[in-house]
């Protein structure tokens, strides 16, 4: 152990952000683009994820929804759900408005080496889109560097989808497929309805050459593995983005431990091989 | 560094001198009890004590603790370090090994500079063990003396002739000297009188006794995750974390704003949070990652022998006993259960 | 020219603990109706209490009142301990005495500085009194704090004490703690000081009003007792003994009131402030009596406003008589005490002088020690009476001016008593006209 | 504009007012952020229009249950404030008799008088929605505070939902258990920094069973320490009488 050195960083100390841009995507879901103070940048990863301070009400892990540029970024985009304090509260921001920010924290999707040269399918649950998205345009931004890219996509209900401008997009793009189902449809609604397993058989997938990347509510990654297992996925070909109750993003806290791995240092995105054994991941 | 020897009045009026001096904080009576408080009297200084009710980490992770200082009109974040130098007198060896473990927990990777700060402040002063405790067990686990291991400042060991040898160790530990500069120097009687001790101690606190060697526990607990025991003993568990409160090498906590009346300035604040509470993995949506009492109660005994040796090369118990008499439910005996894992393995 | 009505109808009564009401009715200066009501809901802590442990009674049974939770947890202390034949020591004795002087400095504090220091200065409540009198208000509130550390410090909280046990203490004040309620009750002195000269300068705001009445207190010569002493009357000499105070209070329920009434010598008595100061007053302590003097307060008072003077004059007293007692406890040094109290069978009585008069509790037991039956009987319940026939006496020499001011002089009344609605073990509930 | 706030008390021993009272100085800055337009126990001054009331003490009559409900139409925000106020309090136990039994015992022959009617003792969320609960007898002042002000900011304050022992020993106490006593810290809310532990006398649970509270378990641990389960019992009903009989 050495002693504290004045110059090194709190780790705990939130550095200030501005909001640019805001807007509504669902009924509790909400975008936001912010920018670090002039000079500062982060270096963040698709998969990453900020410390949110809204001071007074607290501090959320929230992921980087945004691809990061070549360079370092101010800019980073946020998508947050309203269900307790801190995400009330950031609920009722407006542009001007600042927040604290730490991070980036946490290990990224290996979309400059892992991932390259291979056909990769996302699949994405609700919220779990936001962190992907990151890796999506990350990937799109260079589109040459991977095979075929396939996107998954479940929501509860037509409603309920995120980012429905960018999914069109993405729909008319042809080096790109992306194919979307709901839980509970509407008289509007022409594509698949029922659970997103149910799309997995149907991909003409080339098991050896692909890379899965999945990001969903905790009851949906059991199901989703079993169906890419039997489309004969290796479990090293697999990762995984988990949530758990976090506090510090540092590995101090204790609170997002799965078994023995901390989520914060060791995850956020786990590839599956390494946690299959791991009782509680999933 | 020179080693020596006094008698129990100089003992007192160095204590004395140390608290005329410096900030001290050292073991009294509570109660019935001990525990570690502000010492304004040498008199009051109980190095007989067997245990105390909270282990020293409390003046290095405190059970609350302001981190930052905010202004939220302005959106500033000032950090709150607590570097007032102090004096620990009176930590026996396996509260020593306990802080040796947090100080790796919190200089690793991502370094905690409030950690560090009240850590670099103290100069703890280590005392053997006089008086064993009802359940002590740091015998078995290797920390029953400070022989083979560091961190501490001095160490202070009562022989079998009444006196003190007082042993210091570091740079820190030599500042507290002083007063004692005419006192005999120890000699090699005294050395071998203290090698007793330490003899004696190792085979003393073992009021629990583990049927295994410490570093088998990561192995026997790998292949006992389904074993009955969780589910047997967490029917009786009140999800009251005691067991992870008064434990030296727990270090979980919670983070909590508070705002002052203007509603535009507070702090963030530093709780001791626990892994056995029902909330500790709960997230937003209503999903508990561990709803089950049972999946907790086996948490803690992983996290005791398992991950913490797979995070940190440490076995995160060091047999001070606190927890089994914390526990009001009688079931957080870590040697009962893993002793009972060895058995039934 | 029509005939002049008056209809006075003081729906809850503000600034006093619990809820009560006032209700005149007069017509041509012809009073028909002069009335103190109660309209509190009962709570029934007799039955509650009824198969209760001895040992969780005072637990239960200082939630009668908030504001004097130390008083009813000491009476039924004194009570049980009697039913259990438990003597506390020596040092049991000065802790509970010093922790019940706080009680009544927190509670007189409260009640001349926050609930009747408005009326003498016009306002509605203390609130204005911040921006008008911030000087008074700060005084006021140190004043308060400091007999709200010694509950702390004695009784382990300023309400509802949990330190307070059968036999003794459940946790002890140590020396540190009583040196800093020395320290704190020094500077109290002169802000004690501060607010009797303060009182001393409205004294003109107090009507003159004065009626003959009976006063009642415990009594225990030669000291001004709170905690110990017999049941005396200013009518006669006679010293009734705790244990038979069921022949002083003679409780009756009245058809026409909301309480169930007391009455001694006369119609009704008075116990409280007044009451001690009248009975005691020789032995209060110098300061105490110096501050009697100044404010003009002297024994044979039958003033009922002046009830505010006496709970000033008392502040003073038990802060006095608190530091001769810190002082003795320090030198006696604090021996580490653990009550053992073993159940029986029997019966006890316990009185105690509450901040607004004598209060009795007495218990049954069984021999498990659980309750059989219980009486409490609480000071402001002995005055309910008293008030009744001091607003009888009031209204007829009132009753020429203005509507608000008889209201704004009977609700000074009632507050001059302190009244304490919310202790209403005792009272019914009634139709209001 | 400071929100407009208005204190009502119900069947009670009005500790809880007294405790926004004893809040000393710091009372002089709740006031500087708030707007008191009713509170009868301090102020004689009244009004039907408040964003906020703060609401003590328990219902045991049908007119206090309609004068609850007109406050409640007329509060954006209420706050139920100390163990009457949440759970019924000490008063519950009276919940125990019928209520013709209870008048008996106070009122004796006059009993049977009409006006002398009550009701089995409830909880203010038994008779309207109560938006935020500051729990014990009395309440803390510090949580009050804590609540008044995040309320004030905007954000929910939460009541802890882990045992009074978290808080026990982080105060490093000796546990009661050690001395043959019961404690119901294992079963109680946490949040009063384990005032009665603290003060060397056992918690009684003024602030309320938690929703998980391990009872079977502690009867069973009884054992353990030479009691028994009744004896457990005895010690939850102060205030925790079951909300309806055999609950
Ligand atoms: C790595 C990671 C990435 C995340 N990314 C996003 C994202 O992009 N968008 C998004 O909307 N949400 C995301 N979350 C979830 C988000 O952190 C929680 O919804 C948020 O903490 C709730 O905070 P709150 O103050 O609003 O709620 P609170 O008022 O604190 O509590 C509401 C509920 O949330 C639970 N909770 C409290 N703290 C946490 C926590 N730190 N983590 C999880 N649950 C908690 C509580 O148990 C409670 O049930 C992410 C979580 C993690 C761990
Ligand atoms: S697990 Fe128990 S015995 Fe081991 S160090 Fe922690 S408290 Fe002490
Ligand atoms: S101390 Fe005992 S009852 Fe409490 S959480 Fe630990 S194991 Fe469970
Ligand atoms: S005294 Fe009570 S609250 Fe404290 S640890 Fe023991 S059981 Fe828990």
């Amino acid at each position: 152990m050495t002693a504290p050195r004045p110059d090194e960083t709190d780790i705990y100390l939130p550095r200030p952000a501005t909001l640019i841009e805001t807007e509504s995507l669902t009924a509790h879901e909400r975008f936001f683009r912010f920018e670090m103070d002039a000079g500062v940048e982060l270096s963040y990863r698709p998969g990453q994820f900020l410390e949110i301070s809204m001071p007074g009400f607290g501090e959320c892990p929230i992921s980087i929804s945004s691809a990061p540029s070549a360079g370092g970024d101010r800019g980073f985009e946020l998508v947050v759900r309203r269900v307790g304090n801190v995400t009330r509260a950031l609920h009722g921001l407006e542009p001007g408005d600042r927040i604290g920010v730490r991070g980036p924290f946490g290990a990224p999707f290996p979309v400059e080496d892992a991932l390259t040269g291979h056909d990769l399918l996302f699949i994405c649950g609700g919220l779990g889109l936001v962190p992907l998205r990151s890796a999506i345009n990350y990937v799109l931004n260079r589109r040459d560097d991977y095979g075929e890219v396939t996107v998954l996509l479940g929501a509860r209900t037509p409603a309920d989808r995120l980012f429905t401008r960018e999914l069109y997009a993405w729909k008319l793009r042809d080096d790109l497929v992306l194919e979307e189902t709901v839980d509970a449809a509407d008289p509007s609604w022409g594509a698949h309805v029922g659970v997103i397993t149910k799309l997995i058989p149907r991909l003409k997938l080339a098991p050896e050459n692909t890379r899965a990347l999945i990001c969903g509510p905790p009851i949906m990654y059991r199901f989703v593995l079993k169906e890419l297992e039997k489309q004969g996925m290796s479990a090293e070909h697999i990762y995984l983005s988990l949530e758990r109750r976090m506090k510090c993003g540092v590995g101090k806290c204790g609170h997002c431990q799965i078994n023995g791995l901390y989520t914060c240092r060791q995850g956020p995105v786990f590839k599956y091989a390494d946690i299959a054994a791991v009782r509680e991941a999933i | 560094m020179p080693q020596k020897l006094i008698d129990q009045s100089s003992l007192g009026h160095w204590v004395a001198a140390l608290i005329a001096e410096h900030k001290v904080y050292g073991v009294q009576a509570k109660a019935d009890r001990f525990a570690f408080d502000a010492l304004t009297e040498a008199d009051d200084l109980r190095l007989d004590h067997d245990v105390t009710i909270l282990p020293p980490k409390k003046y290095f992770h405190p059970p609350q603790e302001i981190l930052l200082q905010f202004d939220r009109e302005a959106m500033t974040f000032e950090s709150v370090f607590h570097a007032e130098p102090f004096i620990l007198l009176g930590v026996h060896p396996y509260d020593m090994a306990a802080i040796s473990q947090l100080d790796k927990v919190f200089s690793m990777d991502h370094r905690d500079r409030h950690y560090l700060a009240r850590r670099e402040a103290a100069t703890i002063v280590v005392c053997d063990v006089q008086t064993a405790s009802p359940e002590v067990f740091a015998g078995c686990m290797g920390h029953a003396t400070m022989e083979g291991q560091s961190g501490h400042d001095m160490l202070l060991t009562l022989l079998d002739d009444g006196r003190y040898l007082v042993d210091p160790v570091s740079a820190k530990g030599e500042a507290l000297m002083g007063p004692l500069a005419h006192a005999p120097e120890a000699d090699q009687a005294a050395l071998q009188a203290r090698k007793r001790v330490w003899d004696r101690n190792r085979r003393q606190l073992q009021k629990n006794k583990l049927k295994m060697k410490p570093s088998e526990l990561p192995g026997l607990l790998a292949g006992s995750y389904d074993h009955p025991v969780w589910e047997e003993r967490a029917e009786l568990c009140y999800s009251c974390g005691s067991c992870n409160l008064v434990c030296p090498t727990c270090y979980c906590f919670d983070l909590r704003d508070e705002l002052n009346w203007d509603l535009r300035t507070g702090r963030r604040l530093r709780e001791w949070d626990g892994c056995m509470l029902r909330g500790f993995a709960a997230v937003a949506g209503g999903h508990n990652f561990r709803a089950r009492r049972a999946d907790r109660y086996r948490h803690r005994y992983f996290r005791k022998g398992k991950y913490t040796w797979e995070a940190y090369g440490e076995i995160a118990c060091v047999g001070c006993g606190r927890c089994i008499s914390a526990c009001t439910a009688n079931i957080a005996n870590p040697v009962e259960v893993f002793n009972r894992l060895l058995e039934e393995r | 020219m029509p005939s002049k009505k008056i209809d006075i109808d003081v729906r809850h009564i503000t600034r006093v603990e619990g809820h009560g009401n006032i209700l005149v009715r007069a017509r041509d200066g012809v009073i028909e109706k002069t009335e103190w009501q109660v309209p509190e809901a009962p709570r029934f802590f007799e039955a509650m209490v009824r198969g209760c442990s001895f040992q969780d009674i005072q637990t239960i049974v200082s939630r009668i009142c908030g504001i004097c939770s130390v008083t009813h947890s000491l009476a039924a202390l004194k009570a049980l301990e009697d039913a259990l034949g438990v003597e506390v020591s020596e040092q049991t004795i000065r802790l509970r005495i010093l922790a019940h002087y706080g009680e009544q400095l927190e509670s007189h504090s409260l009640h001349v500085g926050y609930l009747a220091a408005p009326d003498l200065l016009g306002r509605k409540s203390v609130i204005p009194l911040a921006a008008s009198h911030p000087d008074l208000v700060r005084t006021v509130i140190a004043i308060h704090r400091a007999g709200n550390l010694i509950m702390e410090k004695l009784a382990g909280r300023k309400t509802h004490p949990v330190r307070l046990i059968p036999g003794g203490f459940a946790m002890l004040p140590t020396a540190a703690d009583l040196r800093a309620l020395k320290h704190e009750l020094e500077a109290t002195l002169p802000r004690l000081q501060v607010l009797a000269e303060a009182v001393a300068g409205l004294a003109g705001a107090f009507p003159a009003f004065e009626r003959d009445t009976e006063y009642v207190a415990l009594m225990k010569e030669p000291t001004y007792p709170y905690y110990h002493g017999d049941i005396g009357s200013s009518d006669t000499g006679e010293k009734v003994p705790v244990r038979e105070f069921e022949r002083v209070v003679n409780e009756y329920v009245t058809p026409q009131s909301t309480a169930k009434w007391t009455r001694w010598h006369r119609e009704s008595y008075m116990v409280g402030a007044l009451a001690r100061f009248n009975l005691n007053g020789t032995w209060l302590q110098p300061l105490a009596k110096a501050t009697a003097e100044a404010l003009g307060l002297r024994q044979g008072c039958c003033n009922p406003y002046l009830n505010n003077l006496a709970q000033v004059v008392e502040s003073v007293h038990v802060v006095e008589r608190s530091l001769q007692l810190i002082d003795e406890l320090l030198s006696a040094g604090i021996r580490p005490e653990t009550p053992k109290v073993a159940p029986r069978a029997g019966v006890g009585v316990g009185a105690v002088e509450a901040p607004r008069g004598v209060l009795f509790h007495k218990y049954e037991l069984d021999a498990k020690g659980n309750c059989l039956s219980a009486n409490m009987c609480i000071p402001t319940n002995q005055n309910h009476a008293n008030i009744q026939q001091d607003l009888e006496a009031l209204v007829p020499q009132i009753i020429d001016r203005e509507r608000d001011e008889i209201r704004r002089l009977m609700e000074m009344l009632v507050r001059a008593y302190d009244p304490c609605i919310s202790c209403s073990t005792h009272f019914l509930n009634v139709e209001f006209v | 504009m400071k929100p407009r706030v208005a204190i009502f008390d119900f069947a009670c021993c009005e500790g809880c007012q007294l405790q926004i009272l004893n809040m000393e100085e710091e009372l002089l800055e709740l006031l500087s952020v708030i707007d008191p337009v009713e509170w009868r126990e301090a102020m004689s001054d009244r009004s039907e229009d408040y964003d906020i009331a703060i609401v003590e003490g328990s219902i045991t009559r049908e007119q206090d249950a309609d004068r609850l409900r007109a406050i409640r139409e007329r509060a954006k925000v209420l706050i139920a404030i100390g163990a009457c106020a949440t759970l019924g309090g000490v008063n519950r136990l009276k919940n125990h008799f019928p209520m013709a039994e209870v008048q008996k015992i106070v009122y004796g022959d006059a009993a049977a008088m009409p006006h002398l009617a009550t009701m089995p003792t409830r909880a203010i969320d038994e008779i309207v929605k109560v938006d935020y609960k500051v729990e014990g007898c009395p309440i803390n002042a510090q949580e009050l505070s804590r609540v008044i002000r995040a309320l004030l900011a905007g954000s929910a304050p939460a009541t802890p939902d882990y045992p009074l022992c978290v808080e026990c020993k982080k105060g490093e106490n000796p546990c009661r258990y050690d001395y043959g006593e019961i404690c119901l810290g294992p079963l109680t809310r946490a949040g009063c920094n384990a005032w009665c532990p603290s003060n060397g006398f056992w918690c009684f649970g003024c602030r309320g069973l938690l929703d998980d509270a391990n009872v079977e378990a502690a009867e069973k641990v009884m054992e353990q320490y030479g009691r028994t389960a009744d004896e457990l019992r005895e010690k939850i009903i102060l205030f925790n009488t079951p909300r309806e009989p055999g609950e």
